[in-house]
């Protein structure tokens, strides 16, 4: 660090922290909670709202259960299986596993963990959750209209097109995909800067607790991936409305082009979904182990190679359409060297916890979990990744077993193990220990009837996405069992409810540091107040609570009475200037309605891309006019309210 | 008691439970060497994961069970040298192991692909498959029309004898699937493509279509039927002959019936009237084993429940409903039945 | 906060109860109990005061995406485009224009198909099921823009050779009994 | 009552709270915007040359199109390279007259763009409903028009912001970052040029 630390410095407590409570005060009341900027805020919204669609998504796998439990069952009727399954896997994929893994845990933790007070953007962050809560109701009042999307998560053309799927249900599939993306690409932004620019002095690159590199791998993932999928569902939707000739083969269109794009975008962002999930293992292991992580650099290389090698894998589900056998051997060699970093990722695992000292508390009974869930998945995806044995698994109930394993595995142990962890900061109050485990145990197990049932129904040539099948195929047995699996995951994630209201009611209080962790969102209260750090930290190893000195020093001379960060450098995180980050805001919600109406419109009528924009510029305009403090005075260079003396 | 029923009734469970694993239709059960081959490179693959899986769950149940403690306010290990250079060891043996044992699958694969791609033939039999929503359109091609055989949903093939499948849709993507004889391809509308199966035992091998495909793509099966080279030469003989004009009064007037109801609208019956291509081509319907894509079995009573209320058995496929008059139905049904 | 909440659930069930016809898709249609062909009337004139009774406007087929889309592919699969040519005409009259010769309600299209029409067009009595031609006579309308354009189709997989039914300016019908009758 | 408490600390208010280039947040968000939208560009550029495979002849059906508007349009589009980098520079000077001056002239550069793209469009030779060329081709020049005018609002508000005493620290930064924009425009334009003016006619 180029700055001298002063010596012994004299530092006035508590006016500061009523100064700092009214510059972040965030509004109250009806209209206050649509104003509200505040990252904790904003990420709380972000993980309750997926976490909302998790359970729908839920009701319509149960209902999926239900329908296939027995041969020839008649509870769905093939029009309605065929939108439920539909908007099971988009809700899933689009509405929970990413704004959940992604934004949620990524929106509430990072500017924490970088000990700053807020994310970088904030409005464009709240608005991003608005514009992903619309996105949602798109998907699911569509359903309850019977507008519900019915050709697959995936929405294949030519079936998803203008001739096969009339009226407008792929419309509103197409227009949800581009309202999630948008969120989730402005939150990438929001992330991203925020890491790369507000870590406390000290964090250097090299010190950067893992989960935060994961989080800006992912952001770089999300900002390369998406636009795939909003390039390709805005080409759907033209097909549907202003008859673009993109997916019609008779004028030169191409069925394939749809599947390259969408899968450009569907590879990566399975590992979108997955990297938060190790970044969470990555977290909990050193905290239940007691030591540091080993092997820090390989972990933060296999995650940035998983990344990387994510982009050149997406042929692998399009095997079956019929490849050049070279292209054929380059995707299975991509899609098993992709094996290799996940391969270091547990190794370093396993050797942390084989030098450690293990505490089996809950969260870490679900990196368990976790371990074997997704080792399972993992090693399935090997079978997947050649190409012979893929011809013959790909579309059956094989894959859906692969991907519940990597998914669920991936993605869902991960979270519920983050959640009992830090859902005693965001409370302030612990979760019940006997409940969690209650509902670790009902939900493993249910799980693996559930799914790993499905492995032996593939190979018995069940496909992918019928609504029945008939007695003579002999596929009842397994999947009443399956069915029977379902019913114990549900119960599980029922216990986790009532553990989580009732823990929120009446549970011990948490204080700062429950778990004796280790980074920097610890050395907070809990809940953490809206300025986060009364004193902003500076940082002087990879677990910064457990590195600090004995007399760590602090960072003065940022402003209390405006919302003021510190801004640092990319690398070394030297601290370079000081940025106010802009309060409270109605626009982000108006811009957001204005947004929404725009593109619902635009499904009705091609002019309502035109007519709507108007109102969104005008909200844009509002929303980026300045107004407030001036903030001449701070270009001189001191100023009153600072404390070195 | 009788200690009889609690032991019957576990044996039916026995045998309920082995019933999952059975049935032709079933990858694992290859009846021809593509199927075979891939399912070699199965058992290799499943082997190899299943010692990973084995050696990291001890690994992980090892670990978990060193150095446990539940102290709360265990201090952090700030430094371990001689544990982390234990780990490095470790860690980068197994990193090696993992590469070279990818390196494996990738040859074998590779190999595996190569071989299932190549088993082809200068003297192929070639069979078209058209995918409809939702039923197969099955031709052999020949270079004269009149020697062109056209059915749906039952392939005919001779044992022994390499087979070349080309692929082509009329309407979305379907994806043709039999999994005893080969993996799957997909039937994209825009392309066409060409891959091979063999059949070394008689039977019948069921397969479905594995690309979602809309409504009924839940019900779209099909079959390979492979029989020895003289059943196969009959059969090609007789689908070859347009239909027989029907002896018997009753028979007669259901050709009537077809002629003057919505039947005509859609199916083709050669040698009469019947012209359209929108439905499966019914000239030789009666020598089929199943109706509906292998919904139904081709009986008296299915074809009638099928005839009336198609929309109960497959909702949303694209046969209409028939009213009937009771004697022209029966009529009907007995001339479908002479069209051998 | 909580005065909302009654009002958001009134508001969410009043869309819920209205529905979406657009988007109602009907598998298995009743099969009818009899023919109602005859009660079809070609003419807007009646003899004496009291018109007789209309039958009922087969408006579920009119209002849902899927009928009409069905009554597309019924149209080019019956071959209807043989004699009206993606409904250009050309052996029979064209059907994307505001001329009516045998009227534009889909009871008149109906009883076209049903009894045919001198000139050419046969008749389909028997063998079209009814209610596919109520399909057909739902995607005929819609190819001069009758119906609504969120219910109308969009292109198809085939050459570009006119606009879809969706794009088709609203053409108000004139003709010898193009009027609608009310 | 202030409780005192001795410790080391960092003190950093000796530091701007205004920075240009590099090192200001909104410049990095702007690069992370600019992926995106590349992506998006270099996405349908794929598209274009994937689509492109599948028929013999490129146009399949149409003539090319009318190139005059399209060089005429490019070269206006590189000449716009100098109010906008009169801008940036002018930018950290906090002059307000000639931040107006370069915004006003960068306006008028995006209006002419603007203009010449409408005639760019009446001769495209296409339209994108007749195949899947015409779509790709719309598409593009579509997905560029659409950055054009939102370049052109921001540099307009932008102005008008000049206009009030808000013009000063941060918005300063805007205004350079808002150059750096439009040099993504302009690269953009000149490759999307070159795929719909150039590429028809050897491909």
């Amino acid at each position: 660090m180029n700055m001298a630390l002063s010596e012994q410095i004299v530092i006035p407590q508590g006016n500061a922290e009523l100064r700092l409570a009214r510059t972040w005060a965030q509004p109250r009341g009806f209209w206050g909670w649509f104003m509200n900027v505040h990252h904790t805020a904003i990420g709380v919204r972000f993980m309750v709202t997926s976490f909302i669609f998790f359970l729908l998504g839920g009701v319509l796998a149960a209902m999926m259960r239900l329908q296939l439990s027995r041969p020839e069952n008649g509870v769905l009727g093939p029009d309605l299986y065929n939108q439920v399954f539909t908007v099971h896997g988009s809700t899933m994929i689009f509405l929970f596993a990413v704004p959940m893994m992604f934004q949620g845990f990524g929106v509430y933790l990072v500017p924490l963990i970088c000990g700053t007070r807020n994310i970088a953007f904030p409005r464009l962050n709240a608005f991003s959750y608005y514009l992903y809560v619309v996105g949602g109701l798109l998907l699911w009042v569509g359903l309850l209209l019977k507008t519900g999307a019915d050709a697959g998560w995936f929405s294949y053309v030519p079936l998803s097109g203008p001739e096969f799927t009339p009226g407008k249900r792929s419309d509103f599939w197409a227009q949800m995909i581009t309202f999630t993306e948008v969120s989730a690409l402005g939150v990438a932004i929001c992330i991203a800067t925020t890491i790369l620019r507000q870590r406390a002095p000290g964090m250097t690159l090299n010190r950067m607790p893992i989960i935060l590199w994961e989080k800006l791998v992912i952001s770089m993932a999300v900002i390369f991936a998406m636009p795939a999928v909003m390039v390709v569902s805005s080409m759907l939707l033209m097909d549907r409305t202003i008859n673009t000739q993109f997916f019609n083969p008779s004028v030169g269109g191409d069925v394939l082009l749809y599947q390259h794009l969408f899968w450009f975008f569907g590879h990566p962002e399975v590992y979108i979904i997955f990297l938060p999930g190790t970044a969470i293992v990555s977290t909990l292991v050193p905290v239940f182990t007691r030591r540091h992580i080993f092997g820090y650099i390989p972990i933060v290389t296999s995650v940035v190679a998983t990344a990387f090698l994510g982009f050149g894998v997406w042929v692998h589900h399009m095997f079956a359409t019929g490849l050049p056998q070279m292209s054929e051997s380059f995707f299975t060699a991509a899609s098993l060297m992709i094996v290799v970093p996940t391969a270091v990722q547990f190794y370093c695992w396993l050797a942390t916890i084989w030098h450690g000292r293990l505490q089996l508390k809950l969260p870490m009974l679900w990196v368990f979990g976790f371990f074997f869930v997704f080792l399972i998945g993992g090693l399935s995806g090997v079978m997947l990744a050649s190409v012979p044995v893929d011809w013959q698994v790909h579309d059956t109930f094989f894959v859906v077993a692969h991907f519940h394993y990597v998914l669920i595995g991936g993605a869902l142990f991960p979270m519920f193990g983050g959640l009992y962890f830090w859902i005693p900061k965001i409370t302030g109050r612990m979760m019940n220990d006997f409940l969690g485990k209650l509902h670790f145990w009902l939900f493993f197990i249910g799980f693996n009837v559930t799914f790993f049932t499905m492995h032996f129904l593939g190979l018995r040539g069940m496909p992918r996405r019928v609504y029945t099948y008939t007695p003579e195929m002999h596929w009842g047995g397994l999947n009443m069992l399956a069915s029977g699996g379902a019913l114990i995951m549900v119960a599980g994630v029922i216990v986790f409810l009532v553990n989580f209201f009732q823990s929120r009611a009446t549970g011990r209080l948490a204080g700062p540091n429950p778990w004796a962790a280790g980074s920097l969102e610890w050395a907070v209260p809990s809940p953490p107040p809206h300025y986060n750090f009364l004193e902003l930290p500076t940082v002087n190893g990879r677990e910064a609570v457990w590195d600090a000195l004995p007399n760590q020093p602090i960072v003065t001379g940022v402003r209390d009475d405006i919302p003021e960060v510190l801004v640092t450098n990319s690398l070394d995180s030297e601290p370079q200037h000081k940025d106010e980050l802009p309060g409270p805001s109605i626009w982000p919600f108006l811009t957001s309605i204005a947004v929404s109406i725009a593109f619902i419109w635009s499904i009705f009528s091609s002019w309502g891309i035109a007519y709507g924009a108007i109102p969104v510029v005008i909200t844009l305009i509002g929303w980026l006019w300045p107004r407030g403090h001036s903030p001449a005075p701070r270009l001189e260079t001191r100023m009153e309210g600072t404390w070195t003396r | 008691m009788n200690p009889i029923p609690p032991i019957s009734g576990l044996g039916s469970a026995v045998a309920l439970f082995l019933a999952q694993f059975t049935g032709e239709h079933n990858s694992l059960h290859p009846a021809g060497p593509q199927a075979s081959d891939i399912e070699w490179l199965y058992w290799v693959i499943f082997w190899i994961i299943f010692v990973a899986f084995i050696l990291m769950i001890t690994g992980f149940a090892r670990a978990a069970a060193r150095n446990r403690t539940q102290a709360a306010e265990m201090l952090p290990i700030m430094s371990d040298p001689e544990g982390d250079r234990r780990a490095t060891w470790a860690v980068s043996s197994a990193v090696a192991i993992t590469v070279l044992t990818l390196f494996a699958v990738l040859f074998m694969s590779v190999i595996t692909g190569k071989k299932v791609e190549g088993r082809t033939s200068t003297n192929p039999i070639t069979i078209q498959i058209t995918g409809h929503q939702w039923w197969w359109e099955v031709q052999y091609p020949s270079p004269q029309a009149d020697q062109t055989i056209t059915t749906a949903n039952e392939i005919h093939i001779p044992v022994g004898r390499p087979v070349v499948i080309l692929t082509s849709s009329a309407d979305v993507i379907h994806s043709f699937w039999a999994p005893s004889v080969n993996g799957k391809r997909d039937l994209l509308p825009g392309y066409s493509s060409a891959f091979w199966i063999q059949i070394d035992k008689p039977g019948t091998y069921p397969g479905r279509c594995a690309e979602f495909c809309g409504l009924q793509h839940a019900h779209m099966g099909f079959s390979i039927i492979a029989e020895d080279d003289n059943t196969f030469k009959q059969w090609e003989q007789q689908q070859l002959k347009p239909a027989a004009d029907p002896a018997d009064p009753e028979a007669a007037h259901g050709k009537q019936v077809f002629a003057t109801h919505a039947c005509i609208m859609c199916h083709t019956i050669r040698g009469t009237d019947a012209g359209s291509r929108m439905g499966p081509d019914l000239t030789h319907l009666g020598s089929r084993q199943m109706i509906a894509a292998e919904t139904l079995p081709n009986t008296r009573g299915a074809l009638a429940g099928w005839i009336i209320d198609p929309q109960r058995i497959k909702p949303g496929n694209h046969m209409a409903p028939n009213l009937l008059e009771p004697d022209d139905l029966q009529a009907l049904i007995t001339y479908l039945q002479t069209l051998q | 906060m909580r005065g909302y909440i009654p009002l958001s659930i009134l508001l969410a069930s009043a869309l819920v109860l209205a529905g979406c016809k657009r988007e109602e898709r009907e598998l298995r249609p009743s099969p009818p109990a009899s023919e109602v062909v005859n009660e079809t009337q070609v003419s807007g004139l009646n003899p004496g005061a009291n018109p007789l009774p209309t039958p009922p406007t087969p408006a579920m087929y009119e209002e849902s995406a899927y009928a009409v889309s069905e009554g597309k592919r019924l149209f080019n699969q019956y071959n209807c485009s043989g004699c009206h040519a993606n409904g250009g005409g050309g052996i029979g009259p064209p059907l994307m224009d505001n001329y009516w010769v045998y009227g534009s309600q889909p009871q008149n299209i109906f009883t076209t198909i049903v009894e045919g029409r001198p000139n050419g067009m046969p008749s389909f009595r028997n063998r079209i099921p009814q209610y596919q031609v109520w399909e057909i006579a739902a995607y005929v309308r819609s190819m001069s823009g009758l119906l609504p354009k969120d219910v109308a189709p969009s292109r198809s997989d085939q050459l570009y050779v006119r606009p879809p039914e969706q794009s088709m300016p609203k053409q108000t019908p004139v003709g010898v009994t193009g009027e609608p009758q009310k | 009552m202030d409780s005192v408490r001795q410790r080391p600390v960092l003190d950093v208010s000796d530091l701007p709270s205004v920075a240009f280039g590099r090192s200001n947040t909104t410049w990095l968000a702007n690069v992370f915007y600019m992926m995106i939208e590349g992506t998006m560009f270099a996405l349908l550029f794929a598209s274009y040359f994937y689509l492109r495979t599948r028929t013999s002849s490129w146009p399949p059906i149409q003539a090319p199109p009318n190139v005059g508007y399209g060089i005429a349009n490019g070269i206006v589009f590189l000449l716009s390279l100098i109010p906008a980098r009169y801008a940036q520079k002018v930018a950290p000077t906090g002059n307000r007259g000639k931040i107006q001056l370069a915004l006003a002239g960068l306006a008028v550069f995006a209006i002419v763009n603007m203009v010449l793209r409408g005639f760019e469009l009446a001769n495209l030779n296409c339209r994108w409903y007749e195949n899947a060329y015409g779509s790709i081709v719309w598409s593009l020049i579509g997905l560029h028009t659409g950055h054009l005018i939102t370049e052109f609002l921001e540099t307009a508000t932008l102005l008008g912001v000049s206009f009030t005493p808000k013009m000063e620290g941060t918005r300063l930064a805007d205004v350079a970052i808002n150059s750096d924009y439009w040099y993504f425009v302009v690269v953009s334009a000149v490759l999307v040029d070159f795929l719909i003016y150039g590429t028809t006619r050897f491909l």
